[in-house]
């Protein structure tokens, strides 16, 4: 029982990365369709930077004396820092190809995926860098269930976006805007609005909390590496998938599931099998709702 | 002499290489119904996607109360009382009734009148009101298009450029459309209207 | 009398002139190979700059006789095997003389197939998986030991520790799982019990649910083969926050000081088998100093000392024969036995070179000397 | 004129400045606390004047002054392009064939090696082109079936001693089953739906080859396969036929020639046959497809069925070149590169794609000489082609406009 427990802890945390990646890619994939391969490295730009700073502060004391301060300054230069790459990227590479097929964006996109990611290797090296280990550390113990912070952390902090998606997307007129973009930009640019600039506006948020779960990510595994986007940035799509992609509520629940699944076919069955555990998981749901687990937002189009 | 709303000035445009519109000129003058007639692929919705900039016109003037408007995004027109009812509807189809129709007034900031204008809408159109939850896509083709006149409406339009509005609907809807596209017209709203050939004939007497 | 002063003369000026001919026209070009893109970029880029410090310690000791220049092509492998193929047709083609590398050993193989056609020498710094030797390629050459040596060491280890039970981890390459087998083989020989051998995939991160396996199983020991340094601190870390208090030994392609940048305190006292490597000898001090000169840093990763060996090995070997025949070079390096900055370097005829495993503890942020397998001995502190 | 200069020249100042906003952090900020500018700017500096240059040239290029330069260029392309136009297609394909077939002759083995590589990818993009290109179904694991195929024959041949040519057609009934049972439950989804589950199933099928130890030696791949042998014609003793494996490169390239040729007859046959014309109403409408009484089911199936055999057979030559097969050669990665090579060269064309493929492994070749610049480079011209040309280098000719592509 308690290994059942510890396992499912371990699957929550690593389900809650997986959404909090799969809560950008699925926001950007419901407004344009597209599937940005290059989340996964704002995702992993987010953690450089979180890096970067978090050890300019911690060499020059400040990290010392006041941390929270300094964690929550870092983590909002690296969400600027990531919104300027995503609006970046998105006017380079997505927007001249918006009456293009989607394969052309796809392949686009791919492109850029490469190129950051091969940027941040020439920039920041090859090495792994350690995030400072302050934050890392303690947890609570029941018997020999063990829960670290920054497994309550993360978990938290994925319900907590959540919760603040759905407002943003379904109350505010941002939120509206973004729905009738995302639903016919023809007609939403007739009644007024600047479907660009929503675009935008949705890579930018897409990209802050890709940032964010670089941070957490960086530092609950303790270190980040130039090539750290990819295969999460998979998973999180899958993970979208999974939930219906465009759906905020199903990316959550396709990231937790796929985690889970993940975690438990590695504790149960077998480890080197776990990741076609998944996918199986993915496909059969898949064969029997094929617009994923929460449905919705499919609009008829193919490549 | 009255000056026109809206004047096209030997407008060009077309869809890349495929020129649709050459050299035409219209006026449009406030308080008018003008209809569009023409068989098909006339180029007619061409024409009401070029005023609205969402097929940019190649050459020629567009002017709006004098203004070009032609080098102007699509998006700002509503906001100076521009709005189009396109062609095919184009509902959200998964907004709700309400949020369709408040998506029309997108660009106001006065959320009082706009929960006035909400209730004239239903009072046009009482239908609407009874589904105002459900899903745009949900509804049949006649609420559709009665939404998507609202939706527009709902934009306060000095110029309401409709563009077939009675496009696959029975009879008796058509009438009450065009009814309320009167109504509108009588409350100082300018109407260009588009039609096919077949509709035009009973109506274009009546609008003249 | 006249007429012998004449021969001389005659015979010096010949002498003299294919001397200089010699002397200008060549640049002597060897290659390296090694993933300098990919997950495994880090020590693809300790192998060429491995062998950039041999180079330039060459060339201070005034270079090769009748050649000027000695140049290095790096190629990229990316750990693929068809890029490694491409690697070496490149590498045939710029008609280098021999080649150090590749890393991977799922590289190295059809590499060294495609150089074998060529005659050209390959030495691996990295690919430790027997069969890199023993498809009898007459040019095939290693530097670091063997899995079967590194595995022996590690079960001499665990059973000097006194392990009842091992729980091991690989990550599924040719070279982690080789090890892992190896040791799993040895440990039953042994009668230390292997509770459960069991694998994660190649750039994994999270590891909780086989550690917390691995903590519900309660063995004496971890053996934890992994082909990453940075796979191998995330590990640690996960390892000391689920709490797991087995002794965990792991092996050469972990100790890299990133390693222990990256687990920091999770590192302290971890073992891991590795080379010897006297970090006195005049040969290591060459090589750390050449190192630091070229990448800015005095930290390198245990592959960069058998590339920068591996190089030195041949380029003695070339200056030795004096010229660029294969048959002669790989006799010469057949003779060899020198004092190289890794170990005390000699091939055997198959082209292998002596492991010298030993047991490294991580005390205070650094790579100990712990415990040799040879003597059953701990190490002084001294050194 | 100069407004619109006035608005491009101010995107292209923030353009820079952003650029150095982004380079700036990750270069000028270290982590023993302090900060520098100089080697940010430094590299900043570089590309800036490296962009003024491209932007002049452009500019330039644009108002025409280059005219007196390009246009004899133009013209004598334009020249050549009209001669092949006007020339018979049989005598263009001679052409074709002749260059093709004396490669060889005037060429290094690293060319060769280049070339080879070249031909397999072109079996491999024209057999996806099936399934992408000609159906339209988006497939992202396309590469598992290039590692059945190569797996298969490594098998045969190492196990029971089967030689290449005769392992072929058992190659391809495996390869064909593979798509089978990867196409059957895909066919409900569509769009991206499909691009995660062809994903899925090619992680599933490179998993399994890493890990069925038994079967596949896992990690350690399977060494010592045999390569394609042939009857060469030998005149020591009078003249006899000599039975020889193909180690030699130049002979392996022909065997890839073949290859390439065959899968070159097999696609174009099909694409004017009446199923590749099924085929196509299938990505252009599948509801009106259905209706005119297409079997979508069975004829996407077949889809996925053929670009599996194609893809497998150039599998099995991959193996038997290579004489290893390991698990690493099939990963994801490689699957969007043959993706790449589709889209790049232009979908559904089949001169567009034999350039497509020799673009995508030239680039990287040409790059070779940047070492980890290569990667980079590679990444940026992908993206930069496709903003110049979304639709391929060469566009099919019988590529029609989706309909829910066509207002958007």
């Amino acid at each position: 029982m308690e290994y059942f427990i510890q396992q499912l802890i371990n699957g929550l945390t690593l389900g809650g990365i997986y959404a909090l990646i799969a809560l950008g890619y699925t926001m950007v994939y419901g407004i344009i369709q597209l599937i940005n391969f290059a989340h996964g490295e704002f995702f992993a730009a987010g953690g450089y930077m979180g890096v970067i700073l978090l050890s300019f502060l911690s060499a020059n004391g400040y990290l010392a004396t006041n941390p929270w301060l300094c964690l929550s300054g870092s983590i909002i230069l690296a969400m600027i820092y990531c919104s300027l790459l995503a609006t970046g990227v998105e006017k380079i590479a997505y927007k001249p190809l918006r009456k293009s097929s989607r394969l052309s964006v796809l392949l686009s996109a791919l492109g850029m995926s490469i190129f950051i990611q091969n940027g941040l290797m020439l920039t920041q090296g090859v090495y792994d860098k350690p995030y400072p280990s302050i934050f890392s550390g303690g947890g609570f113990d029941f018997g020999n269930i063990k829960i670290s912070y920054m497994q309550i952390v993360i978990l938290l902090i994925t319900i907590l976006l959540l919760v603040f998606l759905n407002i943003l997307v379904f109350k505010t007129r941002i939120g509206k805007a973004m729905r009738a973009t995302a639903q016919d930009k023809t007609m939403s640019s007739l009644v007024g609005i600047k479907s660009d600039r929503v675009i935008s506006i949705t890579f930018i948020i897409g990209a802050s909390l890709a940032a964010a779960a670089g941070i957490m990510v960086g530092m609950y595994y303790g270190s980040v590496g130039y090539n750290m986007g990819f295969v999460p940035g998979i998973k999180a799509f899958a993970a979208a998938v999974l939930g219906g992609i465009g759906n905020i509520t199903g990316a959550m629940i396709g990231g937790l599931l796929i985690g889970i699944i993940e975690i438990f076919g590695a504790g149960y069955i077998s480890s080197e099998y776990k990741d076609v555990f998944a996918f199986i998981i993915l496909i059969g749901v898949l064969y029997f709702m094929p617009t994923g687990i929460m449905g919705e937002n499919v609009d008829d189009t193919r490549v | 002499m009255k000056k026109p709303i809206l004047e096209l000035k030997n407008v060009t445009s077309g869809y890349n290489e495929i020129q649709v519109l050459k050299d035409i000129s219209i006026e449009v003058f406030e308080g008018e119904i003008v209809t569009l007639i023409g068989g098909n692929g006339a180029g007619k919705t061409t024409t009401l996607m070029t005023i609205s900039n969402i097929v940019p016109a190649t050459s020629g003037e567009i002017l709006y109360y004098g203004k070009p408007i032609h080098k102007k995004p699509a998006d700002v027109l509503p906001g100076i009382g521009l709005c189009q009812v396109p062609e095919g509807r184009r509902i959200f189809p998964r907004l709700s009734v309400e949020n369709n129709l408040e998506m029309g007034a997108f660009l106001r900031k006065d959320h009082k009148k706009i929960a006035e204008d909400i209730e004239y809408i239903y009072q046009l159109f009482p239908i609407l009101k009874e589904r105002k939850k459900q899903p745009g896509g949900a509804l049949s083709g006649g609420e559709q298009q009665m939404l998507a006149i609202g939706r527009a409406i709902m934009g306060r339009p000095k110029l309401l450029l409709l563009d077939e509005p009675s496009l696959g609907l029975a009879p008796l809807i058509t009438l009450k459309i065009f009814e309320i596209i009167e109504e509108i017209n009588k409350k100082g709203t300018t109407v260009l209207l588009r039609l096919c050939n077949g509709n035009g004939k009973n109506y274009r007497q009546r609008y003249r | 009398m006249k007429f012998k002063k004449l021969k001389l003369f005659v015979l010096t000026i010949i002498t003299a002139i294919f001397i200089s001919a010699g002397a200008f026209a060549e640049t002597l070009k060897i290659g390296s190979m090694g993933p300098l893109t990919g997950p495994y970029a880090a020590d693809g880029n300790d192998i060429a700059n491995g062998v950039r410090s041999a180079i330039a310690v060459i060339e201070d000791e005034g270079g090769i006789e009748g050649f000027d220049k000695i140049e290095l092509f790096a190629e990229d492998t990316a750990c693929d095997p068809r890029q490694a193929v491409a690697a070496a047709n490149k590498l045939i083609n710029s008609e280098v003389i021999g080649v150090i590398g590749a890393y991977c050993s799922s590289a190295t193989i059809p590499a060294s197939e495609v150089l074998a056609e060529e005659d050209i020498i390959m030495i691996t710094p990295a690919s430790t998986n027997e069969k890199v030797t023993e498809r009898e390629l007459k040019y095939m050459f290693r530097m670091c030991g063997r899995d079967d040596d590194q595995s022996k060491a590690a079960v001499s280890f665990l059973k000097y520790k006194k392990a009842k039970t091992v729980f091991i981890i690989d990550d599924k390459t040719t070279y982690s799982q080789g090890l892992a087998e190896n040791v799993a083989k040895g440990c039953e020989a042994a009668g230390i019990k292997v509770i459960l051998h069991d694998h994660v995939n190649q750039g994994d991160k999270d590891f909780s649910a086989v550690l917390t396996k691995l903590k519900s199983k309660a063995p004496d020991a971890l053996y934890m083969s992994l082909q990453n340094s940075a796979t191998g601190s995330l590990m640690a870390i996960q390892a000391k926050r689920i709490g797991i208090e087995a002794t965990i030994l792991s092996q050469d392609a972990v100790y890299h000081p990133q390693f222990i940048d990256i687990a920091k305190d999770a590192a302290e006292g971890i073992y891991l088998t590795c080379g010897f490597m006297d970090k006195g000898t005049e040969s290591y001090k060459n090589f750390i100093a050449k190192f630091q000169k070229i990448t800015g840093t005095d930290k390198s990763g245990a592959y960069s000392v058998y590339a920068y060996d591996s190089a030195i090995t041949l380029l003695k070997a070339i200056k030795k024969t004096g010229g660029t025949d294969p048959a002669k070079i790989k006799e010469a390096m057949l003779k060899m036995n020198y004092q190289g900055a890794s170990k005390n370097i000699s091939f055997k005829e198959n082209g292998d070179s002596s492991s010298s495993y030993i047991i490294f503890k991580v005390e205070n942020k650094n790579f100990k000397n712990h415990w040799n397998p040879e003597t059953g001995e701990l190490f002084s502190e001294t050194k | 004129m100069i407004q619109e200069f006035k608005s491009k020249g101010k995107n292209y100042l923030i353009g820079l400045i952003w650029f150095f906003l982004l380079l700036w952090p990750l270069l000028g900020i270290h982590s023993d606390g302090t900060l520098s500018f100089a080697k940010a700017f430094y590299v900043w500096f570089y590309i800036f004047c490296a962009s003024i240059i491209v932007v002049t040239v452009y500019i330039i290029h644009k108002k025409g002054l280059t005219l007196p330069l390009v246009k004899p260029l133009a013209s004598a392309t334009n020249k050549i392009y009209g001669y092949a136009a006007s020339m018979p297609k049989p005598v263009l394909f001679i052409i074709i064939g002749v260059i093709a077939f004396l490669f060889p002759f005037f060429t290094e083995r690293y060319a060769q090696d280049t070339a080879i590589n070249v031909l397999i990818y072109i079996c491999l993009g024209l057999g996806l082109n099936i399934v992408v290109g000609m159906a339209g179904l988006l497939d992202l694991g396309y590469i598992a079936f290039y590692g059945v195929g190569a797996y298969t024959y490594a098998l045969l041949n190492t196990l029971y001693g089967l030689s290449f040519w005769l392992s072929l057609p058992i190659v391809a009934i495996f390869a064909g089953i593979a798509g089978c049972i990867v196409g059957y439950p895909t066919l409900r989804m569509r769009g991206d739906y499909l691009a995660i589950v062809t994903l899925g199933f090619g992680e599933i099928i490179r998993i399994i080859f890493n890990n069925w130890m038994q079967l596949t030696n896992g990690p350690n791949g399977i060494l010592g396969i045999k390569p394609p042998a042939a009857l060469i014609p030998s005149f020591a003793n009078g003249f006899s036929f000599e039975y020889l494996y193909l180690k030699k490169l130049h002979y392996l390239y022909y065997a890839a020639l073949l290859l390439a040729v065959f899968t070159i007859i097999v696609v174009s046959r099909l694409s004017a046959s009446r199923i590749g014309r099924a085929w196509e109403a299938i990505r252009e409408d599948e509801t009106v497809a259905e209706m005119t009484g297409i079997n979508t089911f069975s004829l996407k199936l077949l889809a996925y069925a053929t670009g599996a055999v194609l893809g497998g057979i150039a599998g099995a030559f991959f193996a038997a070149r290579m004489r290893f097969v390991s698990p690493e050669s099939f990963t994801f990665i490689e699957s969007a590169m043959v993706l790449s090579m589709v889209v790049l060269g232009g979908m559904g064309s089949i001169p567009g794609i034999i350039l497509g493929v020799i673009a995508l492994i030239a680039l990287p070749e040409v790059f070779r000489e940047f070492e980890l610049y290569r990667m980079l480079a590679f990444g940026a011209s992908m993206t930069l082609m496709m903003l110049f040309r979304p639709k391929g280098l060469i566009p099919s000719k019988r590529m029609g406009v989706r309909s829910e592509e066509k207002e958007e």
